[in-house]
């Protein structure tokens, strides 16, 4: 990545991982229905984790096979939850 | 010999960092101590001085009508219910024909001498099983004196010993053969099961000196000699609970001290399990009969 | 690993990640980070759906106003990592220091805040055994609240402290001037393992804490 | 080479104990398994002879403690306890310590450098730190024996809640012992995992493409990414039931609102996985062996690659049938049986190349090869025993019977067993510079095979009766006392078996010093570790070695010998390219 | 040595033991096919020297038979086992007249209530014995599975009954059986030291037989049960 020019700009990244802290911690609390709650501060949160891991872990400068191999447990994860929550 | 309490062989064994987590989450880490003591209390004498010594005999009685017991359903076990002619009874209560409550373990619960210790008896107690029942089914032990548990039925039984204050064990006992055990920290008393047989239960009291006694059928107990003074001595029964009476041992007499249990108390009993008794000293514990 | 003639470089091409050792080595053992959390994190969600009776409403139990701000701070830390990776980049030896010294305050305070947090919950009697959840005090939940919450957190918080060790290791070695603008991979994976750790306490934050 | 000369000048304890050589990891690896395989069929031997002898004296066993074996006039009869001690550390030894560390720990460390062409792990010290881990690990799982207590009863599963708390069995230390022993395995694995996975993408030579690698470094591969994905979730849940033990969680404790359910999906979801690590491997390892003794190329090269890599994806997606009776939702029940009978087909596509790769060879039939052979016969049996199990309403009857022992031993004794031997025979070279004594080695197959068949079978046949698995006197339920003297019979042969491995121990002894050398290339065989010295000097290519060909080039037609290896420039070629001599890292 | 099931007694038998026999028929043939053709290339292509093996890689044809055909087989047996699985596993399947029992597993007992006349469990007139279910023939039995401690599995070889009982679940068992006579119980989840010990019996009377048993037992409930077992 040094060889790619300019710096990211690290700062704004950090701002907006603020904001969205914020936001979460605002609509946590709304009078929501509990799914909408939930999926909502979900989506934030999946947003805030991709910001971190495309801009400070640099995944975005990184080659594709990088991007494969970083997003394989993932769904074994999903798999792993999923089935076991239709047990109960 | 072989220790209940291995933490100490544990930290040979494995790595003192795995000792640290394992030895707490045992629950067994103090009771080492126990072990040390009997070491030395094998080379003490007794401290009772037999010449001035008198004795306790105690006498427990059961008022009104013995409640009838349940007939022990046997039938998963038939080489046990082929040992009886007769249906089995549950023993929780057991009169004999004198109106003695038999079963009921009475011991010294405070008056000695500060600083008085008794050595380890270095006989063992046997509990037998027979017949798939706990034969006896109460003992007293003293602390560190080996507790014998037997086989006799050739047919697999386990020892399920749950304490408060010692550690617990549970053995299995697969055919005819003997294990011994030893609590090393007085309580009263231990709750001991076997399950594979669910109405199989016994009792056991630890005490750290030699002063109890188990009623048998016709309701006397035997608590031997001690040397002279005030004492204060609690009956325990399964399911009516305690109680406790002072008594005064003179030199050269036998004290009398006498319980009456009945039906009644039955509904509202405490019945103690895992009590640690501190036998040395008095007040802590009101005088007088009372029932619990 | 040295190349052979280009020529013969060109028919039997070199294989791999174009990615150096170090750096998709920590990648690798990162994958296998998520799955161990997938564990403790699927293992709360799996419990709580069974049993949402022990578990409180947000904020309910926890402190949420002062974990939001800790989690900022840990924001903070991950911003100032990557300044540091930047700085060295650019054979900034002064930044990298800077900014290494800046991510390690930040990220103690973490667990400072974090400490303090579990002493005061512990305080009211929210405890992980099960036996003496609320025992003190009546609080809301109840047991696998308390085990699920001290077993998350716990194994984050462990992670930061590891991070923190880790990155004093990296400030000796900058001291010593053994990165440069061509070997900053000690940096590098210090940063992916940090922002790694970042990345799983805002997706622990929002879990336990606000949903 | 200056790095080469500079590894002998270091001590003694650098070069052979803590060594960052992969060879010398791989070395200690063997010895590590091979005594921890010596103990679980020991223990192995104790179990059998409770089974077919019940609650009668064993021999010997006044040598064991009170609290194992119980002293009576007769004899020293062996306690339930210790029975449930035995049967969950020979699982959990086989497993972990003997199988997995042969197939992952051994052949890793030794074939993936090795057969890529690098110079060494892509982190040499991890490596070393691995099998640091892994050895204390096990002598931790071994001392839980000589607690108090004695060690953990659960099974090998370890089932909450009976594993959960101390009360259910009387085990506390024991278990303790047990999960801390796993979790630092676990380190020990994935630090392993890691250096795996990071080598082969990274360090493969020129010419070294991804369908150029020989099925063994392939098989490898795919086994550390599942121990890369599954060894944490197992992490995870040894650490969850740690807690439960020990400070007083409940996460799988009925009696604070836990799971015991949640203890299976984790457990098993690491499980199912584990179960490939133990076989993939040996797999690779048969299609090596297979086809140098066929002299012939692996047949259906890319299917078996393919085959692999479903095997490994499938492999998360199953896990719930070993939960078919656990109480687990019907419906999940229906998935999951169609994913596990799915699984079937890439091991059948796997057999069958195998009986493709020998079709029309040239058999030559050496010890590994015998071995392979065996491998495949005894997969075969294990592989279509698991058909049974897969089919939901006929596991209801089999299910923790002893079907499933003969299943779960067909396939890891007949299966990864008999690659471990054929593997350790093939490379016993590349480690020891020496060839193993042939005519010992099969000697050692034959009575192999033949007593582990006469083991194995018949528990399929008792397991069909009714006989459940883990019961510490068959001869409690009547209707098992009929199967008693099949049980005596199992147990005299078990009783050989074990004294048979004697036979392989001696000869793989003596073999370190009276062996045949060796020389480059015994087994003319084609892949790049045959192309150095037996064993390989440290760095082990002088020259980065470039690959021209995949592994399996046998009895080409282009060529006059029958082999043809990897870096053998084409014929075409004719002056050998320039290279720069190679720096060994340190 | 043999590859036989026992004799079933239940309804679920043969649908149990036919698939059984149909997944032992299938693998058999490959068993032997795979077996004799490995042992038949071994001797009839073993080592001639100065020959050459054959230089083949593969054939994709022969790869996709044999990915489609075992794809085909595996499939078909997973499907044809589907409904067994639904009719023995489903608590929707349980027939409605079915007798309510309640089986409360522990170290080391199996405690079987039985729901009396009324069919109501926890009520005055049920029954409980320890170890020994009675039941009566050609009637479907529900019963909810309950574990008090640790995990244990019940087991009825004779009915192909086998099921978990999980502490803090209730699971729902079912069977129906279709002669009268004494089968073993079993325990087949290893549930502590003396696991071996958790056996018990099945009696499975005729209709009247079951009904003087249930009669005995609510007349005199305080001491007839074993003079009666016995």
């Amino acid at each position: 990545m040094a060889g790619n020019g300019e710096e990211p700009r690290y700062f704004l990244i950090w701002f907006i991982l603020f904001v969205l802290t914020m936001a979460e911690v605002g609509y946590a609390f709304l009078a929501l229905p509990q799914w909408l709650l939930a999926t909502g501060l979900i989506l934030m949160a999946l947003w805030k984790a991709l910001l971190v891991a495309i801009y400070y872990m640099h995944l975005k400068w990184e080659p594709k096979r990088l991007w494969i191999l970083a997003a394989s447990p993932l769904p074994l994860a999903v798999i792993l939850v999923i089935a076991v929550l239709t047990e109960f | 010999m072989r220790d209940l309490f291995g933490c100490g062989r544990a930290m040979v064994m494995a790595t003192a960092a795995v000792f640290a987590i394992a030895c707490g989450g045992g629950g067994g880490g103090e009771a080492g101590g126990g072990m040390e003591e009997e070491a030395a209390g094998e080379e003490m004498a007794s401290p009772v001085d037999m010449a001035t010594a008198g004795g306790i005999n105690a006498m427990v009685m059961f008022e009104g009508m013995a409640p009838e017991m349940d007939a022990i359903d046997m039938a998963s076990e038939p080489n046990c219910a082929a040992r009886y002619t007769d249906t089995p009874m549950a023993e929780e209560v057991v009169v004999g024909d004198g109106g003695g409550l038999a079963n009921v373990f009475v011991y010294v619960r405070e008056g000695l001498d500060a600083g008085m210790s008794f050595p380890t008896p270095g006989g063992a107690v046997v509990m037998d099983q027979v017949g798939c029942r706990y034969v006896p089914r109460v003992v007293g032990v003293q602390a560190g004196q080996d507790l014998t548990f037997r086989n006799s039925d050739g047919l697999p039984h386990n020892i399920n010993a749950s304490p408060s204050e010692n550690r617990g064990f549970n053995i299995s006992q697969p055919v005819n053969m003997d294990t011994n055990r030893n609590f090393p920290l007085a309580e009263v008393m231990v709750p001991v099961r076997c399950d594979v047989h669910g109405w199989m239960s016994a009792y056991v009291g630890v005490l750290d000196h030699p002063f109890h006694g188990v009623t048998a059928m016709d309701g006397s107990a035997d608590l031997g000699m001690l040397p002279p003074g005030d004492y204060v001595v609690e009956a325990w029964h399964e399911r009516y609970g305690t109680q406790t009476a002072s008594v005064t041992v003179t030199t050269g007499e036998t004290a009398m001290v006498s319980f009456s249990f009945s039906e009644a108390m039955a509904a509202n009993a405490v019945v103690p399990m895992g009590e640690p008794i501190d036998p040395h000293g008095h007040g802590a514990h009101a005088l007088g009969p009372e029932t619990h | 690993m040295s190349q052979p003639a280009a020529s013969t470089a060109d028919r039997h091409p070199m294989p791999g990640m174009m990615v150096y050792n170090v750096k998709l080595g920590m990648w690798i053992f990162l994958l296998s980070e998520v799955m161990f959390f997938t564990a403790l994190i699927g293992s709360y969600i799996i419990l709580r759906f069974a049993h949402p009776d022990h578990f409180a409403e947000p904020g309910a139990v926890l402190n949420v106003p002062l974990t939001a701000f800790n989690t900022f701070v840990l924001i903070c830390s991950s911003v100032s990592m990557v300044k540091a990776y930047a700085a060295i980049t650019q054979g900034d030896q002064k930044g990298l220091k800077f900014w290494l010294l800046v991510t390690i305050l930040l990220g103690t305070f973490f667990v400072g805040v974090q400490v303090y947090e579990y002493i005061i919950l512990a305080q009211e009697g929210f405890v992980p055994m099960a036996e003496l959840y609320g025992v003190a005090h009546e609080i809301e939940g109840a047991a696998l609240y308390g085990a699920t919450f001290y077993t998350m957190t716990g194994f984050h918080g462990t992670h930061v402290t590891i991070g923190i060790l880790c990155m004093w290791f990296v400030l000796y070695r900058a001291w010593q001037g053994k990165y440069s603008a061509n070997n900053y991979g000690g940096v590098e994976i210090m940063g992916l393992y940090w922002h790694f750790v970042d990345l799983v306490w805002i997706i622990l934050f929002t879990i336990v804490y606000l949903i | 080479m200056d790095a080469h000369a500079h590894a002998h000048e270091m001590p003694w304890i650098r070069r052979y104990i803590f060594s960052t050589d992969h060879k010398i990891i791989a070395i200690q690896f063997l010895l590590m398994s091979l005594f921890f395989l010596v103990v679980g069929g020991l223990l192995a031997a104790m179990i059998r002879w409770q089974l077919g002898f019940p609650s009668e004296p064993m021999p010997g066993g006044m040598l064991l403690p009170d609290e194992m074996m119980a002293p009576t006039p007769a004899g020293a009869i062996m306690l339930p306890e210790f029975y449930n001690s035995l049967v969950t550390m020979h699982g959990t030894i086989m497993i972990f310590f003997a199988i997995m560390p042969l197939l992952v720990g051994v052949f890793g460390n030794l074939l993936i450098p090795l057969q890529i062409g690098a110079d060494d792990m892509a982190f040499p010290r991890l490596n070393m730190a691995s099998f640091w881990m892994a050895f204390p690990a096990g002598l931790l799982m071994l001392a839980s024996f000589a607690v108090e207590g004695g060690a953990a009863g659960a099974g090998w599963t370890s089932y909450a809640p009976l594993s959960a708390s101390g009360e259910y069995t009387g085990v506390y230390l024991g278990q303790q012992l047990w999960l801390i022993s796993l979790t630092i395995l676990g380190f020990a694995s994935l630090a392993g995992a890691v250096n795996y996975i990071t080598t082969i993408i990274n360090m493969r030579a020129p010419g070294m493409t991804w369908f150029r690698m020989p099925l063994a470094t392939w098989a490898l591969f795919i086994t550390a990414i599942l121990i890369l994905l599954a060894i944490p979730i197992l992490a995870g849940a040894l650490i969850m039931l740690l807690f439960d033990q020990t400070i007083g969680t409940g996460f799988f404790l009925p009696a604070s609102d836990g799971e015991p359910l949640l203890w299976q999906h984790l457990f098993w979801f690491f499980g199912h996985p584990e179960v490939y690590i133990l076989i993939l491997p040996a797999m690779g390892i048969t299609s090596d062996v297979l086809a140098n003794g066929a002299r012939k190329p692996v047949f259906g090269y890319h299917a078996m690659v393919l085959a692999i890599v479903s095997i490994a994806f499938l492999s998360w997606i199953v896990w719930g049938h070993h939960m078919f009776q656990s109480g687990m939702n019907p419906m999940l029940g229906t998935t999951f049986m169609i994913t596990t009978m799915v699984i079937a087909v890439p091991s059948a596509i796997k057999v069958f190349n195998w009986l493709g790769t020998i079709y029309k060879g040239n058999i030559h039939l050496h010890t590994p090869m015998l071995h392979a052979l065996g491998f495949v016969s005894m997969f075969i049996i294990g592989g279509l025993s698991g058909v049974f199990m897969a089919s939901t309403p006929v596991d209801v009857y089999i299910h923790d019977t002893y079907f499933i022992v003969a299943h779960i031993h067909y396939v890891l004794f007949g299966g990864s067993l008999f690659a471990i031997f054929a593997g350790v025979t093939f490379w016993y070279p590349k480690m020891f510079g020496r060839l193993m004594n042939e005519k010992w080695g099969k000697i050692h197959f034959w009575l192999t095979l033949i007593l582990y068949n006469l083991v194995f079978w018949p528990m399929h046949s008792i397991g069909i009766q009714g006989h459940m698995r883990r019961i510490y006197d068959p001869t409690q339920y009547e209707f098992l006392q009929p199967l008693q003297p099949i049980n005596q019979f199992i147990t005299v042969c078990v009783f050989a078996l074990v004294a048979v491995q004697a036979i392989y121990a001696l000869n793989f002894i003596i073999s370190i010093w009276k062996g045949k050398k060796a020389g480059n290339n015994p087994w003319h065989a084609n892949s790049l570790e045959w192309t150095v010295p037996s064993p390989p000097p440290h760095g082990n290519f002088e020259l980065v070695p470039i690959v021209y060909r995949g592994p399996y080039e046998y009895s080409a037609p282009d060529v006059e010998e029958d082999y043809w290896l990897q870096d053998t420039p084409p014929p075409s070629e004719t002056a050998a390219p320039a290279l720069e001599p190679q720096p060994v890292a340190d | 040595m043999s590859w036989m099931l026992p004799e079933s007694f239940s309804t679920f038998g043969p649908d149990v033991d036919f698939l059984y026999y149909a997944i032992l028929v299938v693998t058999g043939i490959v068993f032997v096919i795979t077996e004799a053709l490995l042992v038949y290339f071994v001797i009839r292509y073993r080592r001639r020297d100065g020959q050459k093996a054959t230089y083949i890689h593969g054939s994709t044809k022969a790869e996709i038979i044999w990915t489609t055909v075992p794809f085909i087989a595996v499939l078909g047996l997973a499907f044809i086992s589907i409904p067994s699985w639904n009719m023995m596993k489903n608590p929707d399947s349980v027939p409605a007249d079915a007798l309510d029992y309640i089986i409360n597993a522990k170290q080391f007992e199996w405690e079987i209530t039985y729901a009396g006349t009324d069919g109501v469990t926890g009520t005055a007139d049920d029954i409980s014995t320890i170890n020994i279910m009675h039941v009566p023939v050609n009637q479907a039995v529900n019963i909810t599975l309950r574990s008090e401690d640790v995990l244990h599995s019940f087991f009825l070889p004779e009915m192909r009954v086998k099921q978990d009982a999980v502490p803090g679940m209730d699971i729902t068992v079912w069977f129906e059986a279709t002669a009268a006579g004494a089968y073993p119980i079993g325990c087949a989840e290893l549930c502590g030291n003396l696991h071996t010990t958790m056996g018990g019996t099945l009696n499975v009377y005729e209709a009247a037989e079951f009904e003087a048993w249930v009669a005995s037992q609510s007349a005199d409930a305080d001491d007839a049960d074993d003079q009666e077992d016995q």
